[in-house]
């Protein structure tokens, strides 16, 4: 056999091989990993939105994906909104809650980000960032808090605290959060989402 | 005929009576002014932060000369305490002081020595100290306190470029007065906030020609013209150039940390590029950055270019022709 | 008067008062001569005499062989003790012609003056140069017959006299100039004749305000101009005169022929005078004995051939604590082990101090003071660092062979590197490189 | 604007070598002198363009429609290979003095990460097309800023007193370090 | 070549060969992902699980493959491994899989493990390349750790997420940061260099 | 079963177009190269210290293969390499003399005067540049210039002010011929006892004056063997070795300063 054929035999047959090989590993796998990332995004759902335990995709773009939550008995339980945007580094995935009237954000998670550890990346620990967000005024702008404060109810309803330190990507949190909230504003206002309860099928 | 006693050596014979050590103990005087500022503005803070500087310094460097068995008499040749005094002069006056010598050791270690000691580093090593300190420890260092001449009694403080970047101070109308800003009234390191005390410093150096004109000159024209054009466009979003000239780092940059001649260029052309270079980035930074602040950057990220300036810069000789080829 | 001048280089210390105003004194010629074969560079002259021989002044007693040598000539009459090596100034053994001096200055009959100078042809003049074994007195020795017939696609339109004079120190120029004035002059005027040069420049600079005064004095009128320029090291340095007169630059590499140019000494211009009217050859020269460690400082007329020791004993001695003798000025002069070294066509000086213990070398901090005093515009922090850590080829892409060892920059360098040490030893081993090259594509 | 943005962040602010830690290697290997240093950059950047263009297209148009992520691996980076070994049998044909130059750091840019990086961080990233293909370019130029500044220290370093175990890989990394403090000035600057 | 003794096969990696503070090979995922012990463990895991196993695949085929294309069959068979890796960490180490993002992946380029094939079991029997795989992997995982622990400790107060230091210490954060793993890695080679030439001269 | 399916199809195909690919391109952009090349850079001993006069043992390899240089070329590898090299190539390796590096002065510290106090780099190189720091001006300067170039550790300074070489480890490579700015060493037969340990040409007078080792041209050692010593410029010169009579060197070795001579006389025998 000529080398230039057994070069081509060898690399198509470890090609093939490893190609069965890995689709049969896929195969045990693949499942799982789909719950894996399902998981994260259920939880990040619960910690926003209490009570949830059904969602359904309402709205869906690049960059925003909003969910419908239910209670399991059925009762609407919020919505919990997906939104992506840069922070300081790079790419922030979060996701809010808003209550059943759209007017209250019910909480605040960050799924992923890139930013500076030990900086930035304290956006997605730090107890008076994150539960500060509880019971913000979804109507309007929101601003930003600085210096942070240590208490919620020293924030006004419209003011989300920052971080210190991590200012810019607090910044950054807050701008994804207004953004979405305008496209919100604007999918009801051209009726695309009601706040009302909705008979899907 | 006997063993002669006469000198064997190479031309020339004379020499200038500068050296080294002079060009250092110069700089030292001439950053007195703004320490005897930074001392008037932020009283014991200030004193105990040099003290701290200088001993951490002065003992990093002895130990490595121990080590790598170099002359003992080079620690008195003033590099390593002008490394300490302008690590000091570029640190928050609240810092705790073990902060302050984690920067020492570092500048001395990091930034000069394990280049081969003094005249070798790459990077300006007090900034190297800073820079570290400013990743390390982003909160402390940039936690600021007034000077004590304020009054005022509020517990964060922010400096006129913090303002600038997070209040918006432009727009509302609330940008530091350049007078505070020229008499060093304000927020910020301990040796930058007074912008008289380093004139005179610079003025010194500039007489003495201890310093190259150009780098100066250079940053501080390239600065007004970046942030000029801006202000004239729109001045009521922009500071003006003397702002950014008087506000944070700059002159104390310019002066006294752009013009170590360890970490500049050695050909003229080389400097002006360099010079330009870092006043540009201040204002891009400045104007459009993450940071208030860039003068350390700005100056940092041109030490990483000077190797390639100085090595593409190589003046004309005489006798050569002007475009060769 | 607008003073001209070049950029970049130094100002030491003068230290000319203490002989400035000493008129040039004949030295008596001592008991013994020791004439080396060789003055400069190049290959050594073939002796012409044997031991034993009887030679009279001026009597031609080495021949030159090759292009870049010149003759050497009896500088007192008497009988060869020896044809031999003797310690030279340059460092090495080089054979000598050794004389007793039997005091009667018996002048040659070969010598024999022209009595009009001016209306030689040029090809003469420049014959009667050679045979006087006439080199440059500025210090390089440079064969002057060789610079006065260019090649022909070269015209000279200037000859520049070179009256700067800018070793410290030094003042002998000085004083062959205002003493003799009119005898530059003339020669002068047979150096652009020789050249087929246009017009003349004297340059001086304006510490030797004096000595334009007395060629103002003598000048006829516009045979010669005089530039006065600033006093400022190296000045006299060739490239940078004909910069700072002409502003022309002589191209990397060329020699002032390049840019129609001859540059000659004062003391050049003056032998050149005596050996076409009167048939001299070149057997003395003025020189400068100084420095603080010379008892009685002088400026001499002294005959070649002369050691070191017989100069300074005639001033007076030296002091005991010298510890420094130098051939030359104070920057570009060379260091002598021992005083028994003969006088050369080269030296414009004997210096001897006490120099105190030299400062601690420390490492560059690139302040580039170096470079901005350079007078040839080279980088020489990079020029040594490139040596001492053996990267040659880069040495030479930067210049270093272009360096003129003028000490600017060494002078001037804070750190106390010996920055023409390095230059002189990375110089060398280019060019041996270099050789080896050419030796390899020859081969 | 946001291709502006892409090719400056991966230039000044992600760099693959001060940010990302990819290809670390060469960084070290071929910074010693500015020459080859800049070509050993072109030739990443000549490699990761045309990477970034082949695999977008296997990711868009073979294993995103059939599900098959997991075979992005050994794909992309059978890809990679093969490309190397074309564009290193086609620099020692076209020129040897090159090929001499790069020595045996061409077959290093197969193994080198920053090309599969650049495939991964691409698919990751989700990029489209002329996204991809700018991020693969401004990358590649990154790399090539971050090595031609390491080998003009180096140059210099070799000229210095470097402190014997420090020479070569140990204070090169210390000058990396530093530079990705200075690069830091960068940050934010886009966003 | 003279064969090593079983021992000395698997001990040459851990110092003489270490393929990080030796051979300076795989710096790239020593950098990157040393930030915390957990992760740099992971990492010095699911390598050293690649390293044996394509060794094992490499030195069994070895006499098969053609030179031209050896080095894409290594390439094959190391990214197939890596997969399998990938696929196993995401499924059942989802939060670790994300911490170590695309590092993963990249161990199919991971210099050692090409090197490795390259340089031993494409020559040696199955059994020398398993230990020697085992040997470098040991040295790698070692390296990992060292690095890793001095950063996390550092940068963080903690080992393996528990605190170590005192309140009294402030976290450096530029040790997490990529300036303060270049500078401790660098640091790390000197002193490597250094007791080799202690140890070489006595 | 397409789950499966996909995937092998993929990769097969995959692998198919780029090996194919790759086929393709080797054939078309092979460059062909002498396999000996390679093998002959692996049995060099890859010191790449150019004392063959190529760039690196690699160049060197190439050389031998076109036949450039013969196969003794390699002076660092000795016999053993040459022989290899031979049976590469398939060529006769003939004979190797094994040479070694010799010193051509005795003027220790106590022998030649010094000249004056040198103050300058502490090289024999910028030394003898300025004329150097003894006053003979042919001898060692004892800066070890030659030292720092020895690749194999074959020379070390005496504490005479000399460098030695250490016989066993010098491999004639001839670096230090070339670092010595004053040419005093010379690369010699091994088996060469009998050498000439000055370089001055000065004449006798001058030349003792100087160094009480030099050479002073008293011609005893060239009386003693006409046919192997002349006298060349004030100098003893060895012409011929081989036409030394093994008998007649106790009368070179009455040479009255000890400048020519047996290089191990009986007693000093202590080496390494
Ligand atoms: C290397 C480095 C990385 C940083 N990363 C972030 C970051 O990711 N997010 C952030 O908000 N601030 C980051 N900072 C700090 C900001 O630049 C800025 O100093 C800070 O946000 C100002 O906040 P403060 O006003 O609360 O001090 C970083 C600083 C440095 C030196
Ligand atoms: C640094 C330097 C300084 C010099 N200074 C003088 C000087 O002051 N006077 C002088 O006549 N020649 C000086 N020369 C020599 C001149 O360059 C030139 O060779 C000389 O003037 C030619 O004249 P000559 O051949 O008659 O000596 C100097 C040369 C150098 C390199
Ligand atoms: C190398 C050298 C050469 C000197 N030559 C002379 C000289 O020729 N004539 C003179 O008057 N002073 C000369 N001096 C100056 C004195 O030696 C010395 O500078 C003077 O004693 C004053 O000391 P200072 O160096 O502290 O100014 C020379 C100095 C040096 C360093
Ligand atoms: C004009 C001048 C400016 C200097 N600036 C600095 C500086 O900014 N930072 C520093 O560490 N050392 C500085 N030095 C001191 C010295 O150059 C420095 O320690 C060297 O970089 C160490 O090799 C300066 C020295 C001079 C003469
Ligand atoms: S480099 Fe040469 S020409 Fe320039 S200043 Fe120094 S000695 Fe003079
Ligand atoms: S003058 Fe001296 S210290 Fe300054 S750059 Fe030149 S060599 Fe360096
Ligand atoms: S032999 Fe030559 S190189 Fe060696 S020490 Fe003596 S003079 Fe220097
Ligand atoms: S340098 Fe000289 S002594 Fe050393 S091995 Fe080469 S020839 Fe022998
Ligand atoms: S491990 Fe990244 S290039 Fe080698």
């Amino acid at each position: 056999m000529s080398l230039s054929s057994r070069m081509i035999l060898v690399l198509t047959t470890v090609g093939l091989i490893s190609g069965g090989f890995l689709a049969g590993v896929a195969k045990l796998t693949k499942e799982r990993i789909a719950l894996n990332i399902q998981a994260e995004i259920e939880e990040a759902i619960k910690i926003v939105v209490d009570d949830a335990e059904v969602s359904t995709v309402l709205y869906e773009e690049e960059d925003l994906v909003i969910y419908r939550e239910m209670e399991d008995d059925g009762q609407l339980a919020g919505y919990a909104i997906q939104a992506t945007g840069v922070g300081f580094q790079d790419k922030i995935t979060l996701m809010f809650g808003l209550d059943e009237t759209l007017t209250k954000i019910t909480g605040l998670t960050i799924i992923d980000q890139k930013e500076t550890p030990g900086l930035g990346a304290k956006i997605t620990e730090w107890v008076a960032f994150l539960q500060f967000w509880e019971d913000r005024d979804a109507t309007g702008l929101l601003t930003l808090r600085k210096p942070p404060v240590r208490t919620p109810p020293e924030l006004l309803a419209t003011e989300i605290n920052s971080i210190t330190a991590a200012t810019i990507s607090s910044r950054k949190v807050l701008k994804i959060v207004n953004l979405s909230l305008e496209k919100v504003r604007g999918l009801i206002a051209e009726g695309k989402i009601t706040s009302e309860e909705h008979d899907d099928h | 005929m006997p063993d002669s006693e006469y000198m064997i050596r190479s031309s020339p014979h004379f020499k200038d009576k500068d050296s080294v050590p002079k060009i250092m103990y110069t700089v030292i005087i001439a950053l007195l002014p703004a320490v005897f500022a930074s001392v008037y503005y932020f009283r014991l803070k200030a004193v105990v932060l040099y003290f701290a500087c200088l001993v951490a310094c002065l003992v990093t460097e002895a130990i490595f000369l121990w080590i790598r068995k170099k002359p003992f008499q080079s620690l008195w040749d003033g590099s390593a305490a002008i490394t300490a005094l302008l690590l000091a002069m570029t640190l928050p006056p609240d810092l705790s002081l073990d902060l302050a010598v984690i920067g020492s050791v570092v500048a001395i270690a990091i930034g000069k020595q394990v280049f081969g000691g003094l005249g070798y580093n790459i990077f300006n090593p007090a900034l190297v100290g800073r820079a570290f300190l400013q990743t390390a420890f982003p909160v402390a260092m940039t936690t600021w306190i007034p000077p004590v001449t304020l009054h005022v009694d509020t517990a964060t403080f922010a400096t006129p470029l913090g303002n600038l970047k997070f209040q918006d101070t432009v727009v509302h109308g609330t940008l530091a007065p350049l007078k505070d800003l020229f008499l060093g009234n304000t927020g910020g390191c301990l040796g930058e906030t007074s912008a008289v005390a380093l004139v005179i410093g610079a003025l010194i150096l500039l007489t003495k020609k201890t310093i190259d004109w150009r780098i100066p000159f250079g940053i501080i024209l390239a600065l007004s013209a970046f942030t000029g054009v801006f202000w004239v466009v729109n001045p009521d979003k922009f500071a003006p150039p003397s702002f950014h000239i008087l506000a944070g780092g700059l002159l104390i940059g310019a002066f006294f940390m752009a013009t170590d001649m360890v970490t500049s260029p050695i050909t003229p052309r080389g400097t002006w590029i360099y010079a330009l270079g870092i006043g540009l980035m201040v204002g891009l930074i400045r104007l459009f950055g993450g940071f208030p602040e860039g003068v350390m950057y700005s100056i940092l990220f041109m030490n990483t270019i000077v190797p390639l300036l100085n090595r593409s810069s190589r003046p004309r000789i005489l006798g050569e022709r002007r475009r060769p080829q | 008067m607008r003073r001209k001048t070049f950029p970049h280089g130094i100002h030491p210390p003068e230290y000319k008062s203490l002989t400035e105003a000493k008129a040039l004194e004949a030295m008596p010629p001592p008991e013994k001569v020791s004439i080396p074969l060789l003055q400069h560079f190049g290959s050594p002259a073939k002796p012409l005499v044997k031991k034993g021989e009887e030679v009279s002044l001026g009597q031609k007693i080495g021949e030159s062989t090759a292009l870049f040598s010149a003759s050497v000539h009896a500088s007192v009459s008497g009988k060869v003790l020896s044809v031999d090596g003797v310690h030279h100034p340059l460092g090495k053994p080089i054979p000598a012609v050794t004389i007793a001096n039997d005091g009667e200055d018996r002048p040659a009959p070969e010598i024999q003056g022209s009595a009009d100078p001016l209306s030689l042809d040029p090809e003469t003049i420049c014959q009667i140069v050679k045979e006087a074994g006439i080199v440059g007195l500025g210090g390089a020795a440079f064969p002057t017959a060789v610079k006065l017939s260019p090649p022909k696609d070269k015209p000279i339109d200037t000859v520049i006299i070179n009256g700067c004079e800018c070793e410290p120190v030094l003042t002998a120029d000085y004083r062959v100039m205002l003493e003799y004035t009119e005898d530059i002059l003339r020669g002068a005027e047979l150096v652009r004749k020789a050249a087929g040069a246009e017009r003349t420049i004297i340059g001086i600079e304006d510490n030797k305000k004096d000595a334009m005064r007395a060629f103002l004095e003598v000048m006829d009128n516009g045979s010669a101009e005089i530039v006065l320029l600033k006093t400022k090291y190296p000045q006299g340095a060739e490239k940078n005169l004909i910069n700072a007169i002409l502003g022309r630059e002589v191209p990397r590499g060329g020699l002032p022929f390049d840019v129609g140019v001859v540059v000659q000494n004062v003391g050049t211009a003056k032998a050149i005078w005596d050996a076409v009217r009167f048939g001299k050859p070149l057997y003395e020269r003025a020189l400068t004995a100084a420095g603080e460690g010379v008892r009685e400082p002088k400026n001499l007329m002294v005959r070649i051939g002369t050691s070191f020791q017989d100069v300074l004993d005639f001033c007076g001695g030296i002091e005991d604590n010298t510890n420094v003798l130098i051939m030359g000025g104070p920057m570009m002069g060379l260091s002598q082990w021992s005083p028994d070294v003969p006088v050369i066509k080269g030296t414009s000086g004997i210096l001897a101090w006490t120099a105190p213990a030299p400062p601690m070398e420390l490492s560059c901090i690139r302040c580039s003071r170096c470079v901005d005093h350079c007078p040839m515009r080279l980088v020489p922090t990079q020029l040594m660092k490139y040596v001492k850590y053996e990267f040659l080829s880069d040495a030479e892409n930067w210049g270093i062979l272009d360096c003129v060892e003028c000490g600017s920059c060494q002078y001037i360098c804070p750190a106390a590197i010996p920055l023409v040490h390095w230059i002189r030893l990375g110089k060398n081993q280019v060019m041996g490189l270099k050789r080896k090259k050419s030796a390899n594509n020859a081969g | 604007m946001e291709l502006v943005a892409i090719f400056i962040s991966a230039v000044l602010v992600q760099n693959f070598v001060l940010y990302y830690f990819l290809g670390i290697c060469p960084f070290l290997g071929v910074s010693k002198k500015i020459d080859s240093a800049l070509s050993m950059g072109l030739a990443v950047t000549f490699v990761m363009s045309i990477t970034a263009v082949v695999s977008w297209l296997i990711n868009n148009l073979i294993l995103i429609p059939y599900d098959l992520g997991y075979l992005q691996i050994v794909s992309f980076i059978l890809v990679i290979a093969s490309l190397v070994q074309l564009v290193e049998m086609f620099i020692r044909k076209i020129s040897p003095p090159l090929y001499q130059a790069l020595g045996i750091y061409l077959p290093l840019i197969t193994t080198n990460c920053a090309i599969m990086g650049l495939a991964l961080i691409a698919a990751l990233n989700g990029y489209s097309f002329v996204e991809t293909v700018i991020f693969g370019f401004g990358s590649g130029i990154g790399f090539t800023l971050a090595i031609v500044l390491m080998a003009g220290i180096r140059e210099q370093l070799d000229l210095s007193d470097v402190p014997e175990p420090l020479k070569g890989a140990g204070i090169a990394l210390i000058v990396a370090g530093i530079m990705a403090l200075a690069f830091n000035g960068f940050i934010g600057m886009l966003t | 070549m003279t064969t090593k003794t079983i021992r000395a096969e698997y001990l040459k990696g851990l110092w003489d060969e270490n393929p990080v503070l030796r051979q300076l090979l795989g710096l790239c995922p020593t950098l990157a992902v040393t930030g915390t012990v957990i992760t740099g463990l992971a990492m010095g895991l699911a390598t050293t699980f690649v390293l044996i196993l394509s060794s094992l695949v490499v030195s069994s085929i070895k006499k098969l493959i053609p030179a031209q294309v050896r080095i894409a069959t290594y390439i094959v068979v190391i990214a197939s491994f890596v997969t399998i890796a990938d696929q196993f960490l995401k499924a059942f180490f989802y939060p670790i899989s994300e911490a170590l993002g695309p590092y993963v992946p990249l161990i199919v380029v991971n210099c050692i493990i090409l090197g490795r094939q390259e340089a031993f079991s494409s020559r040696n029997s199955i059994g020398r390349s398993l230990i020697d795989a085992l040997g470098m992997s040991t040295g790698f995982l070692l390296a990992l750790l060292v690095l890793s622990s001095i950063r996390e400790i550092l940068g963080a107060g903690t080992f393996l997420g528990y605190q170590v230091m005192g309140p009294w210490f402030k976290p450096w954060i530029i040790m997490i940061l990529p300036a303060g793993a270049f500078i401790t890695l660098g640091i790390l080679l000197g002193i490597a260099l250094k007791i080799e030439s202690k140890t070489k001269r006595s | 079963m397409t789950e499966l399916l996909v995937p092998i199809l993929t990769m097969t195909a995959l692998g198919f177009l780029f090996s194919t690919g790759l086929v393709l391109a080797y054939n078309k952009l092979k460059v062909e190269e002498d396999p000996k090349i390679e093998k002959i850079s692996e049995i060099l001993p890859q010191a790449n210290c150019g004392a063959c006069g190529y760039s690196g043992c690699r160049a060197f390899a190439e050389a031998v293969v076109k036949g450039k240089v013969p196969v003794t070329g390699c002076p660092v590898g000795g016999e053993e390499t040459a022989a290899l090299v031979a049976e590469t190539l398939g060529v006769d390796a003939g004979e190797m003399i094994k040479m070694v590096a010799r010193l051509h002065c005795r003027g220790t510290i106590e022998a030649a005067k010094s000249r004056g106090c040198y103050s300058g780099i502490p090289t024999c190189y910028a030394s003898h540049l300025i004329g150097g720091n003894k006053q003979c001006s042919y001898g060692c300067l004892g800066y070890g210039d030659c030292v720092k170039v020895c690749q194999f550790d074959a020379l070390y300074m005496d504490e005479s002010g000399l460098p030695v070489v250490r016989e066993d480890k010098c491999t004639a490579c001839g670096k230090c011929v070339d670092a010595c700015p004053r040419n005093l060493f010379e690369l010699h037969p091994l088996v060469q006892e009998v050498l000439v340990f000055c370089r001055s040409e000065d004449r006798g007078p001058m030349a003792r004056k100087v160094c009480k080792a030099a050479c002073i041209t008293c011609g005893i050692c060239a009386r003693a063997c006409p046919d192997a010593i002349v006298m060349e410029n004030n100098l003893a010169v060895i012409a011929d070795f081989k036409k030394i009579d093994p008998d007649r060197i106790p009368d070179i070795e009455k040479c009255p300063t000890d400048a020519i001579g047996r290089i191990h006389k009986d007693e000093d025998i202590d080496e390494g």
